[in-house]
This record gives structure tokens, C-alpha cells and sequence, in this order.
């Protein structure tokens, strides 16, 4: 709707109370760092982070930040930059509840959310130490078998906010995904989809049929702002790649509590951050 | 003098892995690679050339073998279907069972090393017929006797829906396979320049040896020249630096 | 893959065998009805139709040629032009068994089947006449409710063929299908999607950005042919409308079985039935 | 004279339906109408125009007013999400206690007549708030006392999971409000030129009639105007042969 634009990353960080769940896509999906950053220097506790199925940065700094209380996921790597510090420094001090998962059993909670199904089944997990410390997670027999035939049930995920970035939204909050279909689920499993793009565009993105398949519509979203290089040190589709050396500093100073507040106030908390990514 | 089969100098390990891998896919419609992969994406790469167009590769992370167009969950979507016919998972630690643990070591969930997690393996090593088990790592610290944590089984008991599982597992030093009906390893060669004695002392778990192990077979010299000449270039689209240090000279001459 | 071009849709009816499922779109959507037409010419009897989620002319006319001897759906309509005469007609013979269902507990079986899960939860159901009277739904207790709660199980749909009509495919066999997701749900859901298109072109579907979020794989597809003008009479998406004077003469012959054989012959069996399309 | 509240007779049925629909919609933040429903459609859009952009509306069929990009099934994953709030249904039969008949009379399934079938109303009928009944045939062959197959039905057990239901009923003659704990219509208003006693007749089954009741207001000037110059058009995309019929001028003058 016309009033879904926001001026900025913080105004929609201003959105995101405290001890809210948020789901968050993969890092080459299209993550919204410059609304994590926001999110940090709003100083937003008690998260509870729904990885949709992994995470990596913005998870990471989200927990070095004292951000996240619980955080449910399939991984959390940096990938070729390496394991992610602030997850295990937090794992180490018992500062984090993690409820480990696997990447389909995400996708398939966060389905039924978006189908406002109680639960869905799914195969595999049976015999896994996963399973065996998901208390949330239950083992039915599969009603339409005669033979024994046990099946894992998956209660739906319903996040407070999907927070991801997109490439284009129009006036009225319609955002262009493309291919990103995983953002389309958790935008319809999330009450509300806060979203920054690369730019908002003039025109409407669900009327023209070059944009429309890979056009979310603005019912799910609650704000939309415009941040260029939104997902900056992250790669964005095709419109550009990890900045290496950023990552390779993120890993180097992330190893020690004091390098990680550092990192903090040089590229989130101070007003270079912007001009950084630029 | 230039014979159908290279000498074993004249292949690099991770040609060679990658040819043990293409052979393992054969016959496979669909097979997938994941993020961090290199030497499986060109396995899948050069078992695609050779099957003459017969094979689709879906390579996460590759923008020109990418088939998703569904989200990430259309992958986990294929192995339900039954379109997945191989893929490839590792592991912190695999043991004799073919349990895989990517979670960590020690006590769960304060582990003493916290691996990024299971990703899909607790659904895919259920529902894809070959899942080839690939480490670089060929140690006792990999392999062994007992995972601390079992992010996925190596098998299950019969009423547990399962139509997938480990197909064989690929390591610098062999090539082994697994019999799931005794969920237990046995060796099936060992690559040239090492020996049954270096595998067994390198393996926490025990496996089967049969009588007379042959030496993995190389790559012969048209393979060779598909791997050199083409698969470095189509996985050099996503990983540069991998092919740049593996293929130097193809990646210098395109 | 490459061999899936096909060179015409006689060649794709050849592929379905008598008694086949097959999973079949909303006359809006993309309905193959060159490809229906060659079936109804190759004489394939009892097929099992499965609507996703209703039918229109083309479940009539494979009705009225004796293809289908069970057809699930949740409607039957030929819209503006009125009841689907053909439907009626073999209701009141007896001579077709018609599983009613509502329109989104097709979508959530293709949806189990596209999963690859045994089946899928869906709220409502409970007190229609729909549930009472399929056999083959249940209804089970929702296991993460500590309140009674009762909630309508549907077993997975994995239809043999979904049969389509699409813009374009390229010569790997990947299909442009834009907006139309349902289309993808059954692609997923059947073992093979048989799929005709106004147009093969050139190039990678999916490596183009512009096409690739609305690009279906190969990976689905058992074989695609050419067929201009392939949902003639019905309207095909943004690319032609429906050709009402047809339609209105398919609704008056339809009525008798003379009529309705009068119309096979004329536009269906004989070689007049591509050129009226032109 | 040019009162703010024109006459009857200044007012087409089709007009009048069409405001009553979009009062009834008034706060809703998305409403969805589906094929086959150039009045509801026409009221949705009216509605949309009065809520200043704050209503979303997505009609099927439509191009210019379509929202969904996920597929069919997309309407209803919103119902089930809770984020639709308004939807119509008709039926071939209605009965006293809101069941819908989308099926056919006589017994199923060899009915005497047979309708094209139940849509999506088995599923929408239980998950949106505000179920709006529509029929332009107010007859006692639609509206009877009991349906000979319950499509879905007007209320259901309070074990059953229900966030929706019958909202109002709208017919040419009347629009009736709907008591769910009683299962019980009851009129609201009867439009200009028809009375209480001509609901009753036409009317084939029981329903509570307030000592006093009032007639349907009719738009005001600026609503007829917003129907008639606006309105009009944005249908005719979706509904030419509706708005040819309907709005002659505006169509001519467009």
C-alpha cells in the first residue's frame, strides 16, 4: 500500500519490538544488512531468529550484538570466510538457545505458516539427534499407511517479521524478488514482511508482465525502504559479489569480544556505516 | 609415447577425485551439488559431458547450472519427488554406521567444537539413492568409531520410510562402499601411491577389506582432457579460486 | 533435456497410456487444448482427471469423448457460456465417477505431492458434504493442540502427467509459465509434465533474468511440442481471449450427443480442427 | 433540485447492489471477489476508491486488479493466513441456517440438477470474517429451507476451527444480517420499491423481522458518482458485457 514506503532502514528498525520472532533468508538469498545494522543500533534484544534454512553474517553479528535469544537453524557458517565467532563465543558462554534443524524441515514449517496449516509432515529426521532434541517437533504414524510407517510433524512457523532485501519495490510496496522464491514463502508465513530494496521505481511492478511473476504483492508488506547496496558485505544476486576483504576484516576482529566492538562502533553504530557501503 | 592411461604423476588428486565422483554418478538423470563443493560440482560436471546431455547438475551457488527456480526448498522438493538421484554430504565427523555428525564435538548442545550444522543431510541421506559421503580430510579425526552427534544416520530400521542412503564414500586415500544391510564399510580401492595400510591407520571405525584390493583406477587420457579443458572452465563460473589453483593453465589460456 | 522436444502434440498423447491420472489446470490458466484434442483423436479411455483445482472445456470434451471414467475436482463450469453439458450428460448416465473436492484441498494434495510428504493438513471441510463424502480424506485430531481440534487430512496427489499449455520452451525443454505457479505445484506433484507452447525459441530460459522466475525446468518436463494458438477456443493468459462464438457453438452442440459427435467431427478428429485455430 | 440523496428511481438495482456491497466492506484491508462477479466486483472496487488506498482488492479474472503472483492457490493460503478478510459466495440453494448448495438438487451424486460444483467455499466459508452471500435471484427455489447438499455450512461446532462465516446476504430485494450462535438470518433493511412481505414470499425458509424495518439506504450523489464515472470503467476491464449493460454513458464516453 502507498503507505508502506519508509524513509529509512530505521524506520522500519523501529517496527521490530523487542523479543520479536524474525525470519531471515540464507546469505545469498538476499539478506537485509543494512536493516541488521539498524536493528543493532536500536539495540533490539531477546530476538528469536528464524533462519529460513541458514544463516550466516547477519546471524552472526545479530548474536555478537546481544541481539538474539533463540535462534532456530539448519547452520550458521560464514561459509569460505569460516565458522561464524559470535555464534559459538555465544554458544560457549550459554548466552544462546539453539534449536538446530534441517534445512527442509524450515522450508516445510515455514510453508505451513504461509498455508495457515497447524503442522506438516515430512520425511527423514526419524534416528537423527536432531529430532531427538526438538521437543517442538512430534513423531505420528503416517494415518494413511496400513503398514508401520512413523512420520516427523512440523508445527508452522509464524514470524513476527520476514526482514530480507530485495532488488525493486514500487510506490504502492509491491517488491521484485525474481527467482527468490524462499522469500515469497516467509513473507507468507511472517504477519508482516519488512523489506529494504536496492531502489524504489516508479510505475507498477505486479501490472507489467516483464516483473510480475517475480513481483511480491504489498499485502505482506509492512515497510519498504530504499537502502543501495542493502546487502552489502553480502553478495546480492546478480547485482553484486561478497566484499571479500570486508568479510575476511568481519572474521578476523569477530574472534575476540573486544575486536567485535570494535568492528561495531568502526561499521554499525557510527555514521561511516552507510557511507561505507557506498 | 602417450598411453590410453596416464601415469599416476600425471594426475592431480583432485582430478582424480573428480573422476571416481563422475563415475559414481553414471546413469543418474538428476544429481545436485552443494554450496563448498568444488570437487563434487566437477564430478557432477564431468559426469554431465559424458552422458551425452542425458544428465541435468544443479550447482548451488552456480548461476549457469542452476534448474531452481522454486526457491531452496525445490531441492528438498526433487529428493521427496524421487527426481534426486545423487547428492553429496561430508561431515565433522562420519563413523563406521555412516553416521554423519555436523553439529560438533562433545556433549550437545554446549559442544566443545561447534561445526555451522546439519543442513539438509537429516533429509536427504533418507530420500536420495546415492548419497556419495565426500571428505578431503582423510583422518581419525573424521572417521571415527562413534559420531558424537548423529545430525543423520547412516541407516534405519525397516518401518522408517527410506528410499535413500550411502552409496560410497570418497576420500583421498579410496574409494569405499557401503552395505547397508550390515551398515558397515568395505573398501573398494585405494588410490595410486597409497596403501590398505595407510587407510586402516588413518580410520577410527573398522570396515571390511576383501582379500585383494585394487588400485582406483585412473582417468584415462580423454577424461583427463574433458576434466582439463572443460570442466575447469564450467566450475571455474563458481569457484574461481578453486580451478585457478587446480587449472592454472586452462584458466590462463581462456 | 534435449530430447524433449517433441515434434507435434500427437506425439505427446502417444505417451499417455489408457487409464493414466493426469492433472489438468482452470481453463484461465493454460490449458493444453491442442494436446487434448490429440488424446480425445488417439482415443485414450479411462482417465483419471484430476482438476487443479476446476475444469472447463477441456474436462467436457474428454468427457464427452469417453476418455474419463473418474474425474476430481471442484468444478465444472464452462463460466459464461453456461453448465458444462457433457459433465451433465455423463452424470446422468452413470457412466462417470466424480470425486467433488473444494478448490484449495486439490491445491494442498498437489502441494503433498510437489513435497513428496504422504499428505497435508487443511483447515475447514469439517460439516460439508464434500468431507462426507469422500472416503479417502480423514479427519484426525490436531496433534499439537491440547483442545479438541479436528482437522481434514488429504492424501498427496501424484498424478502420471500434468498436461499444459505455456508460452514458450526452449530447446533444453525448459517452459516459460510467468505467473501461473500452479503450474509449477503440478509439474512437481505429477511424475511427468507433458506441455505444449505457442513457441520454441532460441537460447537458455533459464539463464535469461528476465525469464527465469517464470521459467519451469526440464527437469519436469517428459515432452514439449509446438502448438500455436494451443488453448484455442479457451483464452491464453495476456496472449489471446476467448473465441466466445465457438464457444457458444461447442455449448449448443454439446447439449445432445449428436451435437456433440457433430462437433468432434468437424473441429477435433478431422484436419480442419489446426487450420480453425489459425 | 439536486438533493445529496437522489431518488429511487435515479438508482439501477445494479448500483445499489454495488454500494451496499462496498458499505459492507468498509475497514476491511484486503478483499478478494471471485470469477463470475461483476456486482461484488464492482462493490470492491467502489470500496477501494472510498478507503483512500488503505484496501487492497483482488478480483479474479482481472489483470489491473490481481495481487497473486504465487499461483491459484494463493487466495486461499491468504484466507488461511488471516489476511483476507472479505469474500463472496452464492449458491444454487441457501437455506435458514446459511448452508450452501454449490452442488446440485436432488441426492448426490446422481442429482436431478447438477451445478458446476463447490469452488472454494468448503474452505473460504470457515476462514473469512466477513462471508458476504450474494445471489441476484431472490427466489424461494435459491432460498429454501433446507439444502439437499451442505457445500459448506453457515456455522459449525464451536470444536471446529472457524475464524469466518456468513457476514450479511445481499438479494435484489433485501440485505439480511446473519446470527451465527442462533443460525439465524434476520432482515436488515428491504430496498426502495419492495416490501417485507415480498422477501417472505420469495423467501423458503424462517428469519427474524424487527418490528420496524428500514429501507436500504441508497448512495448519495457523490457515491453515484464515484460508481457511475469510475467505478464503471475499472469493471469493464474484467466485465465488458456487465458494463456495456450497465453504465451505456460512461462506457461511450470512455
Amino acid at each position: 500500500m502507498a503507505d508502506a514506503i519508509r524513509s529509512s532502514a530505521e524506520e522500519l528498525a523501529a517496527m521490530v519490538p523487542d523479543g520479536a520472532q524474525i525470519a531471515v533468508p540464507p546469505d545469498y538469498s538476499g539478506v537485509s544488512m543494512e536493516l541488521t545494522r539498524a536493528l543493532v543500533r536500536r539495540g533490539v534484544k531477546n530476538l528469536h531468529l528464524v533462519c529460513v534454512p541458514v544463516t550466516g553474517l547477519q546471524g552472526d553479528m545479530l548474536i555478537g550484538a546481544g541481539a538474539v535469544s533463540t535462534i532456530e537453524t539448519s547452520a550458521v557458517t560464514l561459509g569460505e570466510f569460516g565458522g561464524a565467532p559470535r555464534f559459538q563465543a555465544a554458544l560457549k558462554a550459554g548466552t544462546l538457545k539453539v534449536k538446530d534443524a534441517t534445512c527442509p524441515a524450515v522450508h516445510a514449517a515455514i510453508q505451513a505458516g504461509q498455508k495457515g496449516i497447524p503442522y506438516m509432515p515430512l520425511r527423514g529426521m526419524i534416528g537423527s539427534d536432531i529430532l531427538a532434541n526438538r521437543d517442538d517437533w512430534l513423531v505420528q504414524q503416517n494415518p494413511f499407511s496400513a503398514d508401520e510407517d512413523p512420520i516427523v510433524l512440523l508445527p508452522a512457523l509464524r514470524p513476527d517479521f520476514a526482514i530480507f532485501h530485495g532488488l525493486k519495490a514500487d510506490r504502492q510496496g509491491n517488491v521484485y524478488l525474481g527467482i527468490r522464491r524462499e522469500l515469497f514463502a516467509m513473507a507468507g508465513a511472517a504477519k508482516q514482511s519488512l523489506v529494504t530494496v536496492e531502489e524504489i521505481v516508479e510505475g507498477n511492478l505486479l501490472e507489467d508482465d516483464a516483473t510480475a511473476a517475480g513481483t511480491l504483492s504489498s499485502i505482506y508488506v509492512g515497510g519498504v525502504a530504499e537502502a543501495r547496496h542493502g546487502a552489502w558485505p553480502l553478495p546480492f544476486w546478480n547485482e553484486y559479489a561478497t566484499d571479500d576483504a570486508h568479510m575476511q576484516g568481519y572474521v578476523a576482529a569477530a574472534r575476540s569480544d573486544e575486536g567485535f566492538a570494535e568492528y561495531l562502533r568502526a561499521h554499525v553504530l557510527g555514521e561511516s556505516a552507510q557511507a561505507a557501503a557506498e | 609415447m602417450n598411453p590410453a592411461r596416464p601415469s599416476p604423476d600425471e594426475v592431480k588428486p583432485e582430478e582424480l577425485l573428480i573422476a571416481i565422483i563422475a563415475r559414481l554418478l553414471e546413469g543418474c538423470r538428476l544429481v545436485a551439488a552443494g554450496a563448498s563443493s568444488p570437487i563434487p560440482g566437477g564430478g557432477c560436471l564431468l559426469a554431465r559431458r559424458q552422458s551425452g546431455g542425458a544428465m541435468h547438475v544443479n550447482i548451488l551457488g552456480s548461476r549457469a547450472n542452476n534448474l531452481m527456480t522454486n526457491g531452496g526448498v525445490e531441492l528438498f522438493d526433487w529428493a521427496g519427488q524421487g527426481r534426486l538421484d545423487a547428492f553429496f554430504l561430508g561431515g565433522g565427523q562420519i563413523d563406521g554406521q555412516a553416521n554423519i555428525n555436523l553439529v560438533g564435538t562433545g556433549d550437545y548442545p554446549n559442544n566443545d567444537i561447534r561445526w555451522p550444522g546439519s543442513f539438509g543431510s537429516a533429509y536427504l541421506y533418507y530420500l536420495v539413492p546415492r548419497v556419495i559421503l565426500f571428505r578431503e580430510e582423510h583422518s581419525r579425526r573424521v572417521f571415527v568409531p562413534k559420531v558424537d552427534f548423529v545430525s543423520t544416520p547412516g541407516t534405519s530400521g525397516k518401518d522408517i520410510y527410506r528410499t535413500g542412503g550411502p552409496y560410497a564414500m570418497v576420500t583421498p586415500l579410496c574409494l569405499m562402499g557401503f552395505d547397508t544391510a550390515r551398515a558397515r564399510f568395505h573398501l573398494k580401492s585405494v588410490h595410486p601411491g597409497h596403501t590398505v595400510e595407510e587407510v586402516r591407520d588413518n580410520t577410527g571405525f573398522d570396515f571390511d577389506v576383501p582379500d585383494d584390493v585394487p588400485e582406483t583406477v585412473l582417468p584415462d587420457r580423454a577424461t583427463l582432457d574433458e576434466i582439463r579443458r572443460h570442466v575447469s572452465l564450467e566450475i571455474a563460473e563458481t569457484y574461481p579460486r578453486f580451478a585457478q589453483r587446480v587449472f592454472p593453465e586452462a584458466m590462463q589460456a581462456a
